[in-house]
């Protein structure tokens, strides 16, 4: 099952890595979420009721519910010009699954005995997948979100190490919503800001 | 036989001093001499147990010239004797109105190298010694140089032919510098002694040399750049024997110095495959953009080159890996994959010197609409076509299945490393298909479909018979190989005991060769198949009114044959994805913004190859800049001139003296 | 200055004596024109040619839309040899089609025109050897590319016309739209038809979507040179008529575009919506699109509480489910990735062909006769406005699912202010409608594609002299060609159905 | 033999239920569900117009896409019967049948010198280029879970092996179903029920084809329609049932399928033209993901 979850988890990162319209990403990030909060369900029956309570709490709630409706409320009817990406759809596809491929030869050479190959995988391929979503759009808001795609990259490569060290898990999961807390609300602020006069003219101004 | 063979080479001379309409029947007789002495060589080899060895009872200063012919060599022999057949053949009808044209001499010469072309190709293949194979490898270039510059009155031609023998001649160096190599060790210079010193030394280097060297003449990617220039050059018999069997030999070379191989085999294979998938990936995108049809088949023989690459190369691999079924498939797909090219290679380019009687151009832009006038012909191109991309039921889908079927019984019992190369050699290999149905439904479609592109009226020669003849015999060998695959394996097992480590009778040949049975019998499904539903319709047919009335053009009735999709809008959705590999320049202003009402404006693109681009033409813009240095050594003074050599001689003496040679 | 001023200066619906329209030299109305049209504001709404007895009067009206007049003024060209003019086209492009119109119909030349081809192949054509086939349609030298001719007879069911993509591959390099394959004559009719009623009928049929708008700008043509005061009430119902048609076109082009999207939800919706309304105007007038509703003086079918109040509750139920439709097919992405930035003609492409009505209002201009120069109702009451930006697919559906939401507003408010119909009047009877003599008269309507322009002279006796009528898709089918410049030919269908132009608005 | 009457079977309703759902969803009664064979039957009887450009190709074009399309057939097993021709490596030869119909659908296109068929001969060869590595991936994958490699030997030994080989099955069926949509021109590639030719793939290049010509490419299409579901039903269905169930959940599957693609095509648009590259590509990617899981399952990780 948890092979499965994770092969799931990589097929959306395919998806997300292709994604041209904003409002795409909403229900592939929930997905993630979701994914995730199978995961943490699956994998963590080891650690004690209110750790396992709390991650689950996190991946659910935050992740698969509360981040895509708060990414949906703040761009609801504004955000959903193309994305401006210097990289071809096509190409972004061969690149994701470059970038998942080399993450399998390396987790496959890596060999070692605390990493569980697995979650290093699709936890690399994440970050990585996540950096170029990043590096390949410039709106705001595909930043956000590529941000987060790193931040589940984080929770999973937690996960691998996550039997070993419960507490890393812990750590990393306050980490996550710290940071994604604060820059969301950074994000979300400066959108506010940006959008005191909503005029659709101004999206265009968005796109570059 | 020796002595038939001695005779019909030294009978060729005769060619000078027959009367010029007599020419092209004594080629024909001396050829079929030829063919008669080595295809019985080859058949003897190729069915008896024993290597066949023929004295040529001519000596030279290193020994007598002597012919080894094992069943590799048979196996190419009969190849190249038969498409070699067809070539003269096809040339009879081709270069009726050169004949009557040109001078006496240039038809003598051109007649006299295609069949010395021939001989040579066949000495190549059955000489084991190094300095004999050199001087056979220097003969074929030199004749194939002969042939390609027939129409030597145009310049561009002449150029081609320059470059060609240049870029041949490198190669030479390369090879022979291998041969120096070995010889240096084993202080012998043959083939054998590869054996000997793969044993001993380091396999990589010496292979890769072999392998640059051979690659030239094979078309790999990147020393392919003499093939689309040389094939459009060259008159279409000469084109066809060119393609088909003539860059055989560079894989002739690199087979057998494989044959030899005993260490490295991983990286080497390696190398091998990804040059294969890198030129046929490449090849076939460059075919797509070309616009002049025999531009186009050179671009794929550059692809073809490149199935066998991964052929070879995943069977170098198998090797390595202790998988007798992927190294015996691999192996084998390779070798019939030499066979079906030299057969639809030579009949595609028949059939382009079909068309450019036909009309007097070979270009797409102007084509379209030729199946009107030139039904056989487009028949044969249909073939020809369908066989190219691999498809059933022509041969080109039976050596292709090996290696597919290589690839995924490999993938049954496969380590990491295996299954990441059988992968990347699947997935090119399926994309090399689609590309060639892409390709080739283009080539075939705006040649020979539609309506022509052109305003004026034209007209058409008519093909004689002798042109569509040998295309007929081709289109036979196309579907008997596609049709009865079986018959070819035995002749395949045998030349893959030229490989001492590949169990020929290995049982993957085997059940194959039971899996090869079921797709001839589903083939003749097919047929039946088709011949049912095709009845069906023509019981259908006979029933019902059928009118026949304008293409539909939604009620307009001024269109014209602009409305055809072109070459280049054909590729042009393609080229969005494969831009990185193509040099693509497009001569159009564009419509501007506040353009409402443009001006006159013209539209054309130009493709050119990225790899020649960026590597060859880097490579000799560095030359063209460091060499008039060298330059300066020119001074014009007959005293300075005459220094060289005296320098030269001393530096001689002073390198032998401290044992520098 | 103290200079008088070449023009003479009318309102919406203004009548203005033959004698007092100036009439220039060519260059003083060339400099008029061009004067005219660098000023802010300013746009050609009609220049046409008008066959005196030896003369050709070219007559043009500029609308000057900041102070709600048009501007008139002539010059004559003699009729009864080549004349060569030059070209205003030249360097006001939405002058190229007027120029070409009467260079088709009476042989003058425009030296120097960018784009001198016919227009619509009128029976009464100077130059009989411009036949259909042998259009001169724009190539592209080299012999690369591929054209792709669709139409004049065309998949859907849908009238004629002729496009001629030029393509590299999926990409459009340039469309040119060859129309004209209709040959009606609607111009020569309406001075044949001897009735008031015919000529009406004829006005309605003019295009066949846009029955109310044409029909009612003739009738305030016909009101205006009968000297015609028409009741409020009258003007209310016409101004609901002419709403609940844009209505009803935009709830039926935002379900075809759906179709060519294969979006079959909204398509089924939209167009489930759009019945029941013009299903309303039948009930009201006995016809489906609004046919019969307008008539000269007066109405047969008069608005009463009934009606109002059925009105009211169908407008309710059409918001109820065309808003939360609109609001999920702009949100659905495979929708907005169709429809952004698609088939985008900028502002500036805009103004240099002239685009007029919401075309031009989905790419940002904000031309509207119902406020630059109102009528019927609009004088009274203020209807929203709406302008976009973008001028690709999305902000044209955007405008149009803007404009259904604030014309149900509109119309409703009129429907509850119009009350009880006290005193329907009947419309005026033919003998009673006495034109003024030797006048001119223009009439400007904001029909749901855009200003809707007749113009009409009358002879010494008061009959008809002259007609002339221009369709917003005069000057927009040029939008569309420009629209599909480097954009890949499978998006040209919701480009089209974006627009939605009239063939026959345009041929006549 | 079984598996050729069962994949004959659901060809007579698998077309029909797509349009019904589809009608359904509008609002609309829709028409009945055999009524797109009533239309080939009445294809058939049909005289036909030929254009007088067009030559042999084109005669022989729509009877080689249907014979290929038939032949094909006969390489498709159903769960543990077996298809009546079966050999080691068949399924490289059922997806080289299905391109030689292709081809020659795709030249009798350009039979007909017209912009419209061309550039439906063009997008044709483009997407069936793209698609093809995803089937061929998927095959390997699964011959590489297995260790079998002709569709029989890998159908029957998919479902001898763990849990895994139930999510495997789901993977392959989604890049299945993907390529069934990608095969048969169906959204969001390609709109089967548009009539604006320039957005068309499939259609348009049938454009010229009339009467009994048609009606041959509608048969095939169909077939083709229900050979790929069939091998995606077939990653499903347990062998221990018995016969009678085993088709019984064939058929409903079938049905299902079919129901699954008229609700996908009633609530979305179709694809921009040049966004069905990466969607194609993104199914050879999702394959690619495949295999790579079974590599590393393969090397016991």
């Amino acid at each position: 099952m948890i092979n499965f979850v994770i092969i799931l988890f990589i097929i959306t990162l395919i998806y997300l890595s292709k994604v041209e319209m904003v409002k795409s990403y909403y229900p592939l990030m929930g997905l993630q979420g979701l994914l995730l909060f199978g995961l943490a369900l699956l994998e963590l029956h080891e650690v004690d009721a209110l750790q396992l309570a709390f991650i689950l709490l996190e991946t659910l709630i935050f992740k698969a519910i509360f981040v895509p409706l708060f990414l949906l409320r703040i761009t609801r009817g504004k955000i959903h010009r193309h994305q401006n990406s210097p990289v071809k759809g096509y190409y972004a596809v061969f690149i994701a699954l470059v970038i998942i491929v080399l993450s399998f030869i390396t987790s496959h050479e890596m060999h070692d005995e605390f990493l569980d190959v697995k979650y290093f995988t699709a936890a690399t391929s994440s970050i990585l997948i996540g950096l170029f979503i990043a590096i390949n759009n410039r709106d705001l808001v595909t930043h956000l979100i590529a941000y987060l795609v790193i931040e589940n990259g984080i929770f999973l490569l937690s996960l691998a190490l996550g039997s070993e060290l419960p507490m890393f898990v812990n750590a990393a999961i306050l980490l996550d919503i710290f940071t994604s807390v604060l820059i969301m609300g950074i994000f979300f602020n400066k959108l506010k800001d940006y959008f005191q006069n909503t005029d659709i003219s101004q999206l265009s101004q968005l796109k570059d | 036989m020796s002595l038939l063979f001695n005779t019909s080479l030294l009978l060729s001379f005769a060619l000078f001093f027959v009367p010029k309409r007599m020419k092209y029947l004594v080629t024909l007789l001396l050829q079929v001499l030829l063919i008669v002495s080595t295809g019985t060589w080859a058949l003897d080899a190729l069915m008896g147990s024993e290597v066949v060895i023929v004295p040529l009872g001519i000596s030279t200063w290193s020994g007598e010239i002597i012919m080894t012919i094992d069943k590799l060599s048979a196996f190419f022999i009969l190849l190249l004797d038969f498409v070699c057949f067809a070539g003269v053949l096809y040339a009879g009808g081709y270069l009726r109105t050169s004949i009557a044209k040109k001078r006496d001499v240039i038809i003598s010469l051109h007649f006299f190298s295609l069949l010395w072309l021939n001989a040579s190709m066949v000495l190549v293949t059955a000489m084991g010694d190094g300095l004999s194979f050199l001087l056979a490898w220097e003969l074929m270039s030199l004749t194939s140089f002969i042939l390609v510059i027939f129409e030597g009155q145009k310049e561009t031609t002449l150029r081609t032919g320059i470059n060609y023998l240049l870029q041949m001649h490198l190669g030479f160096a390369l090879i022979m510098f291998g041969f120096l190599v070995v010889k240096d060790a084993t202080g012998e210079m043959s083939f054998q002694a590869l054996g000997p010193y793969f044993a001993t030394h380091s396999n990589t280097i010496v292979f890769l040399i072999f392998f640059a060297g051979f690659g030239i003449k094979a078309g790999f990617i990147p020393l392919h750049t003499w093939l689309p220039k040389a094939h459009p050059a060259a008159p279409s018999h000469v084109s066809g024997i060119m393609s088909g069997v003539m860059i055989k030999m560079g894989i002739y070379g690199i087979l057998r110095v494989t044959s030899f191989l005993s260490a490295d085999q991983e990286l080497i294979g390696s190398i091998v495959l990804s040059v294969g998938i890198v030129s046929g990936l490449v090849g076939v995108i460059l075919a797509i953009m070309q616009h002049d049809l025999k531009r186009l088949l050179a671009y794929h023989s550059v692809e073809n080159i490149g199935i066998i690459g991964i052929g070879i190369g995943m069977s170098i691999l198998g090797m390595a890996n202790q998988d007798p079924a992927l190294a015996v498939l691999g192996m084998a797909g390779a070798l019939l994959h030499c066979v079906n090219h030299a057969l639809f290679k030579s009949l595609l380019f028949f059939t382009t010197g079909n068309i450019y009687h036909a009309t007097g151009t070979v270009n797409m832009d102007e084509l379209g609409g030729l199946v009107h006038h030139a039904r056989a012909t487009s028949l044969a191109f249909l073939v020809g076509a369908i066989a190219i991309s691999g498809i059933p039921p022509f041969n080109g889908f039976i050596s292709e299945f090996l290696i597919y079927n290589g690839i995924v019984v490999n993938f049954t019992h496969a380590t990491f490393a295996m299954s990441l190369a059988g992968l990347a050699s699947l997935v090119s290999l399926v994309l090399i298909g689609g590309l060639c149905v892409y390709c080739f439904t283009k080539a075939f479609g705006l040649t020979f479909l539609g309506s022509r592109r052109s305003f004026h009226p034209v007209t058409y020669h008519r093909i004689p018979w002798i042109m569509i003849f040998p295309l007929v015999l081709l289109g036979l060998a196309i579907t008997l190989i596609g049709f009865f695959p079986r018959l070819i394996v035995e002749p395949l097992a045998g030349a893959l005991t030229a490989f001492g480590n590949l169990e020929a009778q290995s049982p993957a040949l085997l059940s194959t060769s039971s899996a090869l049975q079921a797709i001839g019998l589903t083939n003749l499904v097919f047929v039946v198949a088709m011949v049912v539903v095709s009845s069906l319709r023509a019981w259908q047919q006979a029933r019902v009114v059928r009118a026949t009335g304008p293409t539909w053009g939604c009620g307009y009735s001024a269109g014209d044959f602009r409305h055809q999709y072109t070459p280049t809008s054909y590729a042009s959705s393609l080229l969005e994805v494969v831009e990185p590999a193509v040099v693509y320049r497009k001569d159009y202003p564009s419509i501007a913004e506040a353009d409402i009402f443009p001006e006159k404006r013209s539209f054309r693109t130009h493709t050119s190859d990225r790899v020649e681009q960026s590597v060859v033409i880097t490579i000799i813009d560095l030359l063209i800049k460091y060499l008039p240095m060298a330059g300066r050594a020119q001074t014009g003074y007959i005293h300075h001139y005459l220094l060289y050599p005296v320098v030269f001689m001393i530096v001689i003496v002073l390198l032998t003296h401290f044992n520098y040679i | 200055m103290n200079m008088p001023q070449p023009y003479a200066t009318l309102p919406n619906q203004g009548t203005l004596p033959l004698k007092e329209l100036p009439v220039l030299s060519y260059s003083e109305f060339f400099q008029t024109v061009s004067h005219l049209l660098g000023l802010e504001g300013h746009h050609c709404v009609a220049c046409y040619g008008h066959r005196t007895l030896e003369n050709i009067q070219i007559i043009c009206c500029i609308a000057d839309d900041l102070h709600h007049t048009i501007k008139v003024f002539s010059c004559l060209a003699e009729g009864n040899r080549l004349v060569r003019l030059a070209s205003l086209a030249k360097t006001h492009f939405p002058m190229h089609l007027f120029e070409r119109e009467i260079a088709e119909n009476f042989g003058i030349e425009f030296m120097y025109h960018p784009w001198p081809k016919p227009v619509r192949y009128a029976w009464n054509r100077a130059d009989k050897t411009q036949v259909i086939n042998n259009y001169p349609f724009y190539r592209i030298d080299g012999n690369e590319l591929h054209e792709v001719g669709v139409g004049p007879i065309h998949a859907g069911v849908i009238e004629p016309g002729h496009f001629r993509f030029l393509c590299n591959g999926e990409t459009v390099l340039h469309l040119e739209i060859q129309l004209g394959w209709q040959h009606r004559g609607v111009e020569a009719l309406f001075l044949e038809m001897p009735s008031l009623l015919q000529r009406t009928i004829l006005s309605e049929s003019i295009a066949g979507d846009t029955a109310v708008g044409h029909s009612l700008a003739f009738v305030n043509l016909m009101e205006s040179l009968g000297n015609i005061t028409v009741p409020e009430e009258l003007e209310l119902e016409r101004t609901m008529a002419l709403e609940l048609e844009r209505i009803a076109m935009h709830l039926g082009d935002l379900g075809n575009v759906n179709i060519g999207m294969a979006y079959q939800l909204a398509s089924s919706v939209f167009g489930t919506l759009r019945t029941p309304l013009i299903n309303y105007t039948q009930t009201w007038c006995g016809n489906r699109f609004g046919k019969g509703l307008n008539r000269v003086g007066g109405t047969h079918y008069p608005f009463n509480e009934e009606l109002a109040k059925k009105l009211v509750t169908l407008l309710d139920k059409v918001e109820e489910s065309f808003s939360p439709m609109s609001e999920r097919l702009f949100s659905l992405p495979s929708f907005l990735m169709r429809a952004e930035t698609i088939g985008r003609v900028t502002e500036k492409q805009m103004r240099l062909i002239g685009a007029v009505g919401m075309t031009a209002r989905a790419a940002g201009i904000p031309s509207d006769i119902r406020q630059s120069h109102p009528f019927a109702a609009y004088k009274r009451y203020e209807i929203d406005h709406q302008t976009l930006e973008q001028g690709d697919v999305w902000a044209r559906m955007m405008l149009r699912s803007l404009e259904v939401k604030d014309s149900i507003r509109f119309v409703r408010e009129l429907a509850q202010r119009s009350g009880p119909a006290t005193n329907p009047s009947s419309p005026i009877k033919e003998m009673d409608l006495k034109l003024m003599p030797d006048t001119f008269c223009i009439s400007l309507v904001e029909g749901w594609r855009g200003e809707i322009c007749h113009c009409a002279i009358t002879n010494d006796r008061g009959e008809l002299a002259h007609y002339k009528i221009k369709d917003p898709s005069f000057h927009n089918w040029m939008a569309l060609a420009l629209s599909l410049r480097d954009l890949e030919i499978s998006d040209f269908p919701i480009n089209n159905k974006s627009y939605n132009l009239s063939y026959c608005g345009f041929d006549l | 033999m079984l598996a050729l009457l069962v994949i004959l079977l659901s060809c007579t309703f698998f077309p029909g239920v797509i349009v019904k759902t589809k009608a359904l969803f509008s609002g609309r009664k829709g028409p009945g569900i055999f009524q797109p064979w009533i239309d080939i039957v009445r294809l058939l009887k049909k005289g036909s117009v030929y254009s007088t450009v067009s030559s042999y190709v084109f005669q022989t074009g729509a009877s080689v896409y249907l014979a290929s399309v038939l032949v094909a057939a006969l390489f498709v097993p159903f769960d543990q019967h077996t298809a009546l021709i079966s050999f080691p490596g068949d399924f490289v030869m059922f997806a080289y049948l299905l391109g030689l119909g292709r081809f020659f659908l795709i030249i009798s296109a350009l039979d007909v010198s017209s912009g419209f068929e061309g550039m439906g001969a063009n997008r044709e060869a483009f997407y069936s280029m793209l698609a093809e590595p995803a089937f061929f991936i998927l095959m390997g994958s699964l011959a590489m879970f297995t260790g079998y490699t002709s569709f029989n030997e890998i159908f029957i030994n998919l479902h001898y092996q763990d849990y895994f080989s139930i999510i495997i099955a789901i993977i392959a069926a989604f890049v299945l179903g993907n390529l069934t949509l990608v095969e048969t021109s169906r959204l969001p590639i390609d709109d089967p029920l548009t009539h604006l030719e320039l957005t068309m793939v499939h259609e348009v290049m049938v454009l010229d084809h009339s009467g009994i010509d048609l009606g041959l490419i509608k048969i095939a299409n169909n077939i083709k329609f229900v050979l790929f579901s069939t091998l995606s039903a077939n990653c499903f269905i347990p062998q221990t049932w018995s016969l009678g169930m085993q088709i019984a959940v064939y058929l409903i599957a079938q049905a299902g399928f079919a129901v699954g693609i008229g609700y996908f095509e009633s609530f979305r648009a179709r694809n921009k033209m040049a966004m069905n590259a990466q969607y194609i590509l993104s199914i050879s990617a999702i394959s690619m993901i495949l295999i790579f899981v079974i590599i590393i399952l393969n090397n016991k990780i």
